[in-house]
């Protein structure tokens, strides 16, 4: 936060996003990016978030792609194995499936198989999220897949700080960071992060303490759960809710020293429960916390099936605040 | 190949009857995303219309189609019935899908109408697949892949156009080239003057033609068809066009030319050919006006249906993923 | 096995699975195979899996493919959607990555989208697994990606009657399943199947009953976890062994029932550990049977690194019998 | 674009010498492994040896390369040192990777070579980005995509030619075709009777090249490498050539014409060039045979420094997955 006592306005994530990519690619002339009308004869993106960032930096370091997933990727990981830092967007989540060969064959694995001579610092964006009815293929959530791949990192931010804090980490990265922006709360405003402010990945945050359950989370889950907080609140059961903002290393240590307090925890994503990052954390937590957990790891994912149109079955799709304070409440209660 | 004589009279009025029912299908579409009752991200192909209007009265309800999130026109014309649709996109039990498909998914077997991706290319590689089926059955079916002039880009399209020419399937890629791949122009995203001209990579004819003219169109696709139900296998065809709308309905579309996109407007292919029918000689203003009366009041009764009918129920949400096991 | 008491001959792994294809082929002519090099003229697939098909059945029901992963499960999928039911082969599973889009976007999804209207009654049989040298791109174990995704089944044999009798109800199945084939046991000689021998999918396989440790697991582990069963035998740990043999759906029920009755269970797979399948089944397992467990659920995986190619390094990387022995003892003995 | 003059003296010199350095090397891995030394699943590109040994003489050192599983003949040509390949082959860590990549996976960025994969099609995405890199720094590099004819049938081929003529990109497309994918043959598999003909679909030169003839290959590459220097965009070039072993050395090559294989050996281009070089009165038999003796010993050598080399030690398994975060 600003060290300066004026009230600071609150950004959106798009914005702070945005403003990092800014920064960077002032910071450092190897910053590039590229990826599907990203430019701003295109737009800026199609959620605006390199907008201006062409007219700034020219036609050569912001690149509109064609529609070629594999190819963007590829350039990207190109241009980072001689000396660039290229962030590369993917529109969608979904669309990341036709690029997976160059994002888990080739960008997580060129700095092993080559016994670390060369390496891929490579930011690639995307967005998801279930919500606006756009249906099976535009808003799953599949973090556990590249978090699954030694090589690979994984960050989900949930707010404007972190987001920026999140992307100059990213940026700063020497390994390949996959960067998924929720797009249910692109357009939320949230403080803003100081220019340059960095959010070491690997590194969890507290959002709120508390004594009774400890509910791990990240991306656009943090505020359903720091809703469901404020009702287990007024229900008596203090909360501590936990914003992972890395699920590629994610922060065993901060975790295990919340549940080891509170002795209880829900793990909540908007990706589908089973083989789901809860399955990691529960995993972890019930063998390092073992003999002293009040009750099992309880999980709270979106429902295994495909992301449906109608606005009833999405809602009921979706876990959200309600289903987080149940789980909590029955936990808690026993 | 034979070339084909055109279109005879009758034909060009139900070409004229499917534009109609796309246009005034979009317009109204248009009218309730912006009047705020229906809530789906669409894609205008608002001028697009004559390309699957003229283009498919070439195919029989037993061909396939492979469409995109784009592909509503295709869908009417390939005879997806509109209360289907609109209760599909309205999110309603009764709709094609049960509402779990939404605008981007509307599949429709009775009429062929197999898949609507709203994934750029995918469309392709299913046809094939489709076409291979038509092919073991040897039942004289053909497949239909339609997808955009950005589309051509992306891998699927080469191992597809690949594939079908090694296999002679008979299927048909029609390219909607209208000149924009969401925000990004042709030359900036497209590395080769023609579209059709692709298909000499693939030893495949390739049609270049007017996507505006319903007699060129359909003179294209019934070569095509031909082709294929020959067993000579696939054409790649690249039907020229244009979108008036942005790539999502209600975008900012600053990245169209003003000038081009007004041009554009001005030669809307639709009172261009009506007004060519009766210039013609080949249909009266009145049953033009009566096919276009008919149409709006089915539209609205589609539209009108859907709202009253029922969301799915909840229960609803874990069903269909997987099937009973035998 | 046979009823008959005449001693049966043991066949390979890729024998059992060529008889499987062969058979279902006979019984239905919808039944079709298409892949790399997977017709006779081209041998019959690289490993031979495919051998003889195309010679019996014809060219048009076995039809080797460029190389071209999408159009291959897109003319998978296209034909299932008009009543076929084609096996495609794509050769190993690092090379799923280039045809995730039709996977996962695609086959999973269709029966959903539609409604119900459509199904897509594919098998999509791959090979992989360490041990060959063969290094970071060719040796992957990635069943907890699709196992992750609603409307796919995963399906990973472990010997020639699973693997005949599963190859056979994959092919029976309405949906997409991935068939997940362990070349480091390919040639293995095992019990054959009866001719027509189904393996329910879901349904795990007791492979050896104990009761101080359920060591659950599937495909190429289960022969490591039979081994280290016998050592432990010896240490006087009475191990009980469970092959999944299908990982998604998997067999919840005789899971729990094992581990109610030892207490204690080890997962073990050729996958990397973390975000693998043992976190969704330990996950599971600390939920259902909290408070009767005697230790925490231990897995035992891969290293979280790319497959290394040398050779110290590569036996380094893999989970085997002795590791998973250790674990089970560490377990037991505390 | 300047027609190049062909090789001179010396280049042709230089040229053999390579063809010498990658044929005894196929012959020395194929003895190596045949006898149990080496365990490796070995792609031989016996039969290859000209399109690298005569394009890569137009390269730099700081010009890139990303080559495939079949491509030692690429990688030594472009400057691997023979004791880094073969303590890597070996699985020691004296080896270019430390033994961690294998013979797929060599690297060297000393000399360009900055990609060996597996993935049939992905050297062409990541070459793009290494000319991408190139054209930002203005410092006049190429880079070089190796891949087999098969190669041209998958998506990221496609994608990677469009983008690379899009964006004028100084990236050579090297098509080797050896009529075979793994066990298909090339009509199989393959839509169109020349690969090179493909480049009409992303206005990019093509040009179809005799790969076995020095000569021919040296000039083709030349005028891509001044093409790409001078700023003019890619090329795609497609060498014919034939691979005289199966598709992993060892298999059954059944699938492969005994005839047409016998007369491709019989035409082997390495004696050839040879006899030619002394007939033109570039080099004498002494020089060559000088040239040949020291390369095998310079092999040997290498393999023998590799078998004596010790293996990483195990804490290596866990090191280079990820770098450390300044
Ligand atoms: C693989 C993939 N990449 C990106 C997108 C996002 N996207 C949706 S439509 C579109 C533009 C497609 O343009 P074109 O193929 O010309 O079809 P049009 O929309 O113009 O009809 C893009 C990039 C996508 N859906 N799928
Ligand atoms: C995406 C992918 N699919 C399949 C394979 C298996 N494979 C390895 S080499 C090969 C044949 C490639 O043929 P070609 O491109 O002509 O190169 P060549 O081996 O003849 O040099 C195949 C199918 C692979 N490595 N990657
Ligand atoms: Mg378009
Ligand atoms: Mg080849």
């Amino acid at each position: 936060m600003s060290d300066t006592d004026t009230a600071v306005k609150p950004v959106m994530v798009v914005a702070a996003i945005n403003q990092a990519l800014a920064d960077a690619m002032a910071d450092d002339e190897k910053v590039l990016i590229l990826g599907e009308d990203v430019a701003d004869p295109e737009g800026g993106g199609v959620s605006g978030v390199t907008k201006g960032l062409s007219s700034r930096f020219g036609d050569n370091r912001v690149k509109s792609t064609p529609i070629s997933e594999q190819a963007i990727i590829g350039a990207a990981i190109g241009a980072s194995l001689v000396g660039y830092k290229p962030v590369a967007e993917i529109m969608m989540m979904n669309f990341t499936t036709v690029a997976m060969d160059m994002i888990v064959n080739h960008a997580a694995k060129l700095r092993y198989m080559s016994g670390g001579h060369t390496n891929v610092p490579i930011v690639i964006r995307c967005m998801t999220g279930a919500g606006f009815g756009t249906g099976g293929q535009h808003s799953d959530f599949w973090e556990a897949w590249f978090s699954h791949v030694a090589g690979m990192k994984v960050v989900l931010p949930s707010c404007s700080e972190d987001a920026y804090g999140l992307m100059r980490s990213a940026i700063d990265d020497p390994d390949p960071v996959l960067f998924i922006e929720a797009m249910p709360n692109y357009w939320t405003p949230f403080p803003p992060a100081e220019t340059g402010h960095r959010v070491p990945l690997g590194k969890a945050r507290v959002r709120q303490e508390g004594t009774d359950v400890t509910i791990v989370t990240y991306s656009r889950m943090v505020n359903e759960a720091l809703t469901a907080a404020k009702t287990l609140a007024e229900a008596g059961i203090s909360a501590e809710v936990v914003d992972l903002r890395t699920v590629q290393p994610w922060d065993e240590e901060t975790v295990l020293a919340s549940v080891a307090k509170t002795g209880r925890l829900i793990v909540t994503h908007e990706a589908v429960t089973p083989f789901g990052v809860g399955a990691e954390i529960a995993a972890v937590v019930q063998e390092k916390l073992f003999g002293k957990l009040k009750g099992p790891v309880v999980r709270v994912g979106a429902a295994f099936t495909p992301v449906p149109f109608s606005k009833p079955l999405e809602s009921a799709y979706l876990p959200d605040a309600a289903k987080i304070a149940d789980a909590a409440t029955k936990l808690v209660k026993g | 190949m034979t070339i084909p004589n055109g279109p005879d009279g009758p034909t060009q009025v139900e070409i004229f009857r499917r534009m109609a029912l796309l246009k005034a299908n979009d317009d109204y579409t248009r009218k309730m995303v912006t009047g705020g009752k229906l809530f789906i991200p669409y894609y205008s192909y608002r001028g697009q219309e004559v390309i699957p209007a003229a283009a498919f009265v070439n195919l029989t309800d037993q061909d396939y189609l492979c469409t995109i999130y784009r592909g509503i026109h295709d869908l009417l014309s390939k005879g997806l019935p509109l209360k289907d649709l609109w209760a599909e996109i309205a999110g309603r039990k009764t709709g094609s899908c049960g509402g779990k498909g939404g605008p981007m998914h509307l599949t429709y077997p009775e009429k062929g109408v197999m898949v609507t991706t709203g994934i750029v290319g995918s469309s392709m590689p299913i046809a094939n697949g489709l076409a291979w089926g038509a092919q073991l059955s040897g039942d004289g079916r053909v497949a239909v892949a339609t997808f955009g002039d950005a589309a051509s880009n992306i891998g699927a399209f080469h191992e597809s156009l690949n594939m079908a020419s090694v296999w002679k399937l008979p299927v048909i890629f029609l390219c909607q080239n209208n000149t924009f791949g969401e925000h990004t122009p042709y030359a900036k995203a497209t590395s080769v003057e023609k579209i059709a001209d692709r298909a000499i990579a693939y030893g495949m004819p390739g049609i270049h033609v007017d996507g505006n003219d319903p007699i060129a169109m359909y003179n294209a696709m019934a070569e095509a068809v031909a082709r294929a139900r020959a067993g000579e296998g696939p054409t790649l065809i690249e039907a020229m066009t244009y979108r008036f709308h942005g790539h999502v309905f209600g975008d900012k579309d600053e990245y169209m030319d003003k000038d081009v996109k007004k041009q554009a407007i001005a030669d809307d292919p639709y009172p261009r050919f009506r007004a060519k029918l009766i210039a013609d000689g080949t249909a009266t203003e009145d049953a033009l006006a009566k096919i276009e009366a008919d149409i709006q009041a089915e539209i609205e009764e589609a539209a009108n249906a859907a709202w009253e009918a029922e969301f799915p129920d909840v229960a609803e949400l874990t069903t269909d993923v997987y099937g009973e096991v035998a």
